[in-house]
């Protein structure tokens, strides 16, 4: 039996043992712990700003690192539920988990449009695709004022607050959304994660890998697809509803490509395929970008070389390059 | 300087020795020397994965090598460029066929003979391979991504003739091919080959059909030259082939 | 919290990337050029300047803002050349009671719902432009024969409508709309139904690079000659625009809070043309009066950004002598009220260049009121 | 009619003029090993094209334990029962040879399901690793496919398509790239793990075709010429000269 | 009825100028299979060295030539470092190297030429109109379309019609193989991409008289042309000409009857065809199994 399971670990790639998992989420859970301790107002906010975003980018993780679907159009179910979670949040609130529900379902409802859109393509067809339909979502924000205040965006929306029944607690201070912003992390990882080890995961390597065999092996590569891009909108969604509150403004940017264009470099900075990479990549990326430009107006430059050395000295991303510095030989 | 000028200075067409290659970090190839004479036929034996194909590719440059040299046509062709290396005057008929799917079959015969059109001797020309494969006639204005496996190795065969190489590496050439078209293009095309002074390096499986052309067996186990000898001695030696070969 | 004579920081943000980049630079420029004339010096106290980029979109806005006040603890942020950006940067600066100038975005909202009690906005609203555009159409081009056209995006749409509100109340007609979305490349397909249709005059708004293509291609299809074009400050834009299609742009005529040609700018004008090369167009001028206003309002409180109210109260007192003319402020929301210059585009010693050819004396946005 | 597991019924299947397959008819008993050879590009590989879905034919009917499945999609003829191998092997090949396994063990079970017991998981791995030990191949179950050499592939490729206990299993040249040992060891596992399936297979070599099948049957140019037990196409003239060729001496 | 004729005119210019950016994207695209995302800087760099050379007062029509060399140029260099590194990465992988060059170019560019926008000069005899009954139509667009037309043929002629088209596709599929026929791949790829690049910076070249130059043109123009290429279809030329027709005249008469919707509608068009044909308009059909 016992040779059973370690052909079964080598085989699932599941590399880390459990403890060694568990000791590295509890280390991860103290430093989350102790860095409101030393981090100021404004980094602690940044910090949830970056947790909140590198959600969005570990949903679009699974299309890309399990589904080699690249999808130009992400940033619309993580945009599309922060605009569902602001115009609700004005007339009913901001309670968090009201709008935690409602920006998941909007999410899972965008993803499944566009889901219905995109399924039959693949590869570039399917980046460009996900790229236009995405932009005519965000024609529709950017052109509906009334709703959606059009270029301008939204503003003065109330700030988030969590019904306990009893009371209501306020979740606006910096701490507050530090500490939502984490649990929604964890919770997206912990959720994406399942997802892959699940047999619809590893259906949906297969897909990646060969869509003719997946077929020929009975499976419904179109429901595979779906199902990934359904789950992949839920946690956009629950994250995308959480992100007005950070700045408390939601504007059209948030649903443009750019941005999308944005969260597949940051995934791929991170580390494709390997879920937490995502919130490294889009720290490294959010972190560069708001701190090299207080430095120099070459900033761009200093951006656009640190993605090109990223993909030439570490291919597979941090995650893997930073392992492989350290001797650790990564999964292949 | 042309294949045909090479051939002329030596009598070896290849020369390996010892060779060790393999792919990122595993070594499949270890420390292998042999040689062939020109027109000479020599079947490259083994089990599955005992390497047959690396060798094949290795002797084009195309797989990582860790050390040995090569001497195609009696050049050092020792970490050339592959293209160099076909230049020299020597063809690969790929596993797997290896045809170019969305080319036409004329695409993929007008490509293996764009370097050597200029050539002053050119023995194969398209209409000599329609003559000879009708088959590919027919279809020739078809993308070879339809055709059938068999006919697709024969379009891997032709597109090898093309390129005017006078030594050929044929890597399983019978697979996929019917009793028929073994007969009448590898017993039949490949043999008539051999008679014009070609030399032909056979990787196989299909022993029987190896030996039927070749008058020399080299036999790979676990990426070693364990065996290099005549075709009548090696037939005779039942033991050699139960050990290598698990006949 | 620092001594009152110790050094004083201000932030600014601006757009140094994205398609508002030269914009921002010029921006920069103009604040940079005041500093150093003030021997980086106001009040007594040594300035510090922070620049930051905010790529014109709004989500980096907010967190440059955010830096500049959470992190390099700025005394004062100014600067935005976006609507979009000034309008979401709102709450955070309210929220942080940070004494702030938005240098140029100029949505009507800020004015108006929007408005925060330490924002100050020494700039003009769209309003401001359209309505004035509005009253010089009707009286001194034409009441009929009038078609507009415009950038689909906000601001596009309030300068339109701002426009088409004041010419019909003032009894003009107007004829067919045209709206060309953002970042049009082509233009000759409304060109085409412009031409088509003969309009008396136009009305249009389209800013950056949309403004060249527009204008270049007015020229390419010869409209230029034949249509008169008015059209919203950055249509028409001194540096951004004329420098660029040169005389595409003669005989346009333009209202703006800014001109080169303005009595208040000369001086300016000719220092801004021997340090860029170019005349000056908003947005250098923009950056300019910000330091000016941001001198006026800390030497009325001698250099104590602390006392905020203070501060406030004494600025809102008097008009502060600017580039772009005398500016006083509208205590209920502490928008600008300026100077609008009616520009015509004529040919100059240095090209074409606005020449004014009318001015509207404090022009006030309605405000909370409208 | 109860012992038909599948018969092909007057098909045919042209492409830019070129009739590649012509009224072409075959019937598939239960439990039966059908052998199915041809001279190259004599249809084959098309045939199993259309029995899979993977065509549609230009006329004519496939139908499946007595129902019409000419229209029916891939995926659902899989799910009936219909599996195929394919001439190139066609595996996943930055999978381990137990993924592979894997993903063809759930496909019919639990393929799409998110949540399921580590007990459900951990039987379909048994199984797999079963199925591995019986190939002969359980000490590579860790290995990624593509590292393999191609023979191997190609056993890969046989075992996914067995793991899916199919009720018609259409071989398509399993043997080819593999010597003579290998592939009759191939054909061994094969006929020790399908139990009851009925096999059609394609292979160039005759003297496997011969030894395992019941019945033969031979394509030539599109056309259905004969189908027999062996020994009969062994008589058959017309078999003989389109697939043999003149020298004979392939058949003992 | 001059007016429907001048803008079935404008939309021609229009799909020209789109298929113009297009076409350099299209050959490394369908034929290398390359994601090269510096060609939105290829397209700018053409138009500011034709801005400059037009400004400069040398013979004007050097200008294309020019913009074709110097964009060719820094092609030809990037092929050598680092994109050969990258023709067997994923597609993932030669985005993001690309895109980071892009940003590098942009940034380099705008030190250079600046930030400010900038138009060509355009000489004399290109600047005219012509009338079309009474309706104005501009001489440089006519010039555009003819253009335009010249090099699509041109190059649909060397891809679709040589020998060359072929060897190049061929090495997408196995390059190795190719080059055991004695082809060299290595400069085969060199001159596709250096070409390539080089008509994004004659098309750049041509663009500016229209589009102008300013930073972010590079970005604007990628897009079309990557939403042009791939709904054409991969691999052949006459997707790209075909879908750039089609957006050219959606845009422009959507233009015309319903402005505000005209993104959606030219989006929508796009989508559907995608839909329609999940390959792209034109793909060659190939046998799966
Ligand atoms: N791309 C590769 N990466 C890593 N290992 C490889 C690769 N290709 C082959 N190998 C390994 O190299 C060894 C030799 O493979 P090769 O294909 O040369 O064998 P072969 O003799 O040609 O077998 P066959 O008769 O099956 O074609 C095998 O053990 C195989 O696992
Ligand atoms: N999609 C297609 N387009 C054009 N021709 C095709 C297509 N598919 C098959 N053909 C032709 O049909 C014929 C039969 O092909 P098929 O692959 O069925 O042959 P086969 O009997 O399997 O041969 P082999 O033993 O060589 O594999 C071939 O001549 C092939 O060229
Ligand atoms: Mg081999
Ligand atoms: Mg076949």
């Amino acid at each position: 039996m016992s040779d059973t399971v370690k052909l079964q670990d080598a085989a699932n790639g599941r590399a880390p043992a459990p403890s060694r998992q568990i000791l590295a989420l509890g280390v991860i859970a103290v430093l989350a712990a102790l860095l409101p301790l030393v981090a100021s107002d404004y980094q602690l906010r940044f910090v949830a700003e970056i947790l909140i975003v590198g959600a969005a980018v570990l949903s679009l993780d699974l299309l890309v690192g399990y589904g080699g679907l690249v999808s130009l159009g992400h940033a619309t179910l993580f945009g599309g539920a922060a605009y569902a979670a602001a115009v609700a949040s004005r007339s009913l609130g901001a309670d968090l988990t009201l709008m935690v529900g409602i920006g998941t379902l909007t999410g899972m409802v965008m993803a499944f449009i566009t889901g219905i859109v995109v399924m039959r393509t693949i590869a570039l067809f399917f980046l460009i695709l996900t790229l236009i339909v995405g932009q005519i979502f965000w024609e529709i924000a950017f052109h509906w004022r009334d709703v959606t205040g059009g270029a301008d965006g939204m503003r003065g929306l109330p700030t988030l607050s969590l019904n306990l029944g009893v009371t209501k607690l306020d979740l606006s201070s910096s701490f507050a959304l530090y500490v939502t912003a984490a649990v929604l992390a964890f919770a997206a990882w912990a959720v994406a994660r399942s997802f892959v080890n699940a047999p619809i995961g590893r259906a949906l390597i297969g897909t990646r890998e060969r869509q003719l065999r997946m077929s020929a092996l009975g499976y419904d590569i179109a429901r595979i697809r779906m199902m990934a891009l359904l789950a992949s909108g839920a946690i956009a969604g629950a994250a995308g509803s959480l992100y007005p509150f950070v700045n408390q403004y939601i504007g059209p940017n948030s649903m443009q490509w750019t941005f999308s264009a944005m969260m597949v470099v940051m995934l791929v900075i991170g580390g494709v395929g390997s879920l937490y990479g995502a919130f490294i990549g889009t720290a490294v990326y959010l972190g560069i970008q708001t701190y090299i430009s207080s430095y120099t107006d070459r900033w761009q430059l200093v951006v656009g070389l640190i993605f090109v050395l990223t993909v030439m000295i570490m291919p597979r991303g941090i995650v893997h390059g930073v392992g492989s510095l350290f001797g650790g030989k990564g999964k292949q | 300087m042309t294949a045909q000028a090479f051939s002329a200075q030596t009598a070896t067409a290849i020369a390996v020795s010892g060779l060790s290659a393999g792919y990122d970090g595993v070594q499949v190839l270890h420390d292998i020397s042999f040689t062939l004479q020109k027109g000479e036929a020599v079947a490259l034996l083994g089990r599955n994965g005992s390497g047959k194909s690396t060798l094949a590719t290795a002797l084009f440059g195309m797989e990582p090598q860790v050390s040995g040299q090569i001497t195609i046509h009696g050049a050092d062709v020792t970490g050339w460029a592959s293209h160099r290396i076909a230049r020299q005057g020597i063809a690969l008929v790929p596993q797997g066929r290896g045809v170019f799917p969305d080319l036409t079959v004329e695409e993929n015969l007008d490509m293996a003979a764009l370097w050597s059109r200029k050539q002053p001797c050119r023995s194969w020309t398209r209409e000599r391979v329609f003559d000879s494969f009708p088959r590919l006639a027919e279809r020739r204005r078809f993308h070879s991504a339809s055709l059938s496996g068999g006919e697709r190795q024969l379009l891997a065969i032709a597109r090898a003739l093309l390129t005017q190489a006078q030594t050929i590496v044929l890597d399983e050439p019978s697979e996929g091919l019917s009793p028929r078209a073994i007969e009448e293009v590898i017993i039949g095309t490949v043999g008539q080959l051999k008679s014009e002074g070609y030399t032909l390096l056979i990787a196989e499986q299909n022993m029987t059909m190896a030996l039927q052309l070749a008058e020399r067996v080299l036999i790979l186990d676990h990426g070693t030259l364990v065996h290099d000898g005549g075709s009548a001695a090696f037939l005779a030696d039942e033991a050699l082939q139960r050990e290598h070969l698990g006949l | 919290a620092k001594a009152a004579n110790g050094s004083l920081r201000i932030g600014m943000v601006t757009s140094l990337s994205g398609p508002f980049a030269g914009l921002g630079e010029a921006m920069r420029d103009g604040i940079v050029m005041a500093l150093e004339e003030y021997g980086n010096e106001i009040a007594g106290r040594r300035i510090e300047l922070i620049v930051e980029d905010d790529q014109a979109k709004p989500d980096e806005g907010v967190r440059k803002f955010r830096k500049l006040i959470g992190q390099d603890n700025v005394d004062i942020v100014s600067g935005v050349i976006s609507s979009a950006v000034a309008l979401a940067v709102r709450d955070v600066v309210t929220e942080a009671e940070a004494l702030t100038f938005i240098s140029a975005g100029s949505a009507n909202a800020l004015a108006r719902d929007a408005a925060s009690p330490l924002v100050f906005r020494p700039t003009k609203t769209n309003w401001m432009l359209g309505h004035t555009a509005g009253l010089w159409a009707a009286e001194k081009i034409s009441k009929t024969g009038c078609l507009t056209i415009g950038a689909d995006y906000a601001a596009g749409r309030e300068y339109i409508g701002d426009f088409v509100e004041t010419y019909t109340a003032q009894g003009g007609a107007v004829g067919q709309q045209l709206w060309a979305p953002l970042g049009t490349t082509d233009f000759g397909p409304l060109l085409t139904a412009i031409a088509s249709v003969q309009p008396e005059f136009i009305y249009s708004f389209f800013a950056g690079s949309d403004a060249v293509r527009f204008l270049r291609q007015m020229k390419d299809y010869r409209l230029h000659e034949k249509v008169k074009v008015l059209g919203g400050g950055a249509l028409f834009d001194q540096e951004d625009v004329i420098a660029t299609v040169k005389d595409a742009a003669l005989g346009g005529l333009n209202t703006c809070n800014q001109s080169p040609t303005a009595p208040a700018s000369q001086a300016f004008s000719a220092a801004y043309l021997a340090r860029r090369g170019v005349l000056p167009g908003e947005m250098g001028t923009a950056g300019y009066v910000t330091a000016q206003v941001i001198k006026a309002a800390l030497e009325r409180v001698g250099g104590d950004v602390a006392a905020k109210d203070q501060l406030k109260e004494n600025l809102l007192a008097l008009p502060v002598d600017t580039v772009f003319g005398p500016m006083s402020f509208d205590p209920r929301n502490n928008q600008a009220i300026l100077d609008i210059y009616v520009n015509e585009i004529t040919e100059s010693a240095d090209g074409p260049v606005n020449q004014v050819i009318h001015t509207y004396q404090g022009v006030q946005d309605p405000g909370p009121t409208a | 009619m109860s012992g038909d597991l599948l018969r092909i019924e007057n098909v045919g299947i042209a492409f830019g003029g070129l009739k590649v397959l012509t009224d072409v008819n075959l019937t598939v008993k239960q439990g039966e090993t059908m052998g199915l050879i041809g001279p190259n590009g004599a249809g084959k590989t098309t045939l199993f094209n259309i029995v899979t879905g993977f065509l549609s034919p230009s006329h004519g009917e496939v139908v499946f334990e007595g129902n019409r499945i000419t229209q029916t999609r891939t995926a659902q003829r899989v799910r009936m029962g219909i599996v195929r191998t394919f001439q190139k092997s066609m595996v996943f090949p930055d999978l381990s040879v137990m993924e592979n396994l894997a993903l063809a063990l759930r496909a019919r079970t639990h393929g799409y399901a998110w949540w399921r017991s580590g007990a459900a998981l951990a039987a379909a791995d048994a199984k797999a690793l079963e199925i591995l030990r019986k190939a002969g191949m359980a000490d590579r179950a860790g290995r990624v496919v593509s590292s393999m050499s191609y023979g191997d592939q190609r056993i890969v490729d046989v075992l996914i398509s067995l793991a899916m206990e199919p009720k018609l299993l259409l071989l398509d040249e399993p043997t080819a790239g593999l010597s003579k040992a290998e592939g009759e060891h191939l054909i061994e596992v094969i006929r020790t793990l399908c139990g009851n399936t009925s096999l059609v297979l394609v292979a160039h070599d005759l003297d496997i075709v011969f030894a395992v099948c019941d019945r033969v049957a031979v394509l030539d140019l599109g056309r259905m010429i004969a189908c027999d037990t062996p020994d009969g196409i062994r008589a058959h003239e017309g078999a003989q000269a389109a697939y043999l060729g003149k020298g004979k001496e392939a058949v003992q | 009825m001059s007016f429907y004729l001048v803008q079935i005119l404008n939309a021609l210019s229009f799909s020209m100028l789109l298929m113009l950016t297009g076409l350099g994207l299209s050959v490394v695209l369908s034929l290398l299979n390359f994601v090269n995302l510096t060609h939105g800087s290829s397209f700018l760099l053409g138009a500011y060295v034709s801005i400059w050379w037009l400004g400069s007062g040398a013979p004007w029509w050097l200008a294309f030539p020019v913009a074709f060399l110097a964009s060719a140029l820094a092609g030809l260099v990037l092929e050598r470092f680092p994109f050969r590194q990258f023709y067997t990465r994923t597609h993932l992988m030669q985005v993001l190297l690309t895109y980071g060059l892009s940003v590098i170019f942009a940034d380099l560019m705008r030190w250079g030429f600046g930030a400010q926008i900038a138009s060509p000069e355009l000489p004399e005899i290109l600047s005219g109109v012509i009338f079309v009954f009474d309706m104005p139509f501009p001489i440089y667009r006519l010039f555009i379309i003819v253009f335009g037309a010249v090099l699509a043929l041109a190059l649909w002629f060397v891809i679709d019609r040589t020998i060359w088209g072929a060897v190049v596709r061929a090495c997408v599929t196995d390059r190795r193989f190719v080059e055991t026929l004695g082809l060299d791949t290595k400069r085969i790829f060199t001159i596709v991409v250096a070409v390539a690049a080089g008509l994004g910076g004659l098309s750049g070249a041509l663009g500016a008289g229209v589009l102008s130059a300013y930073p972010g043109l590079d970005e604007e123009q990628l897009i079309l042309a990557l939403i042009v290429v791939v709904v054409g279809g991969l691999g052949t030329f006459r997707g790209t000409v075909l879908s750039a027709l089609l957006l050219g005249f959606t845009m422009t008469f959507t233009k015309v009857w319903i402005p505000e919707m005209s993104n959606v509608a030219a989006l929508a068009i796009m989508a559907l065809m995608l839909v329609i044909a999940p390959q792209g308009l034109v793909a060659r059909k190939v046998r799966q199994v």
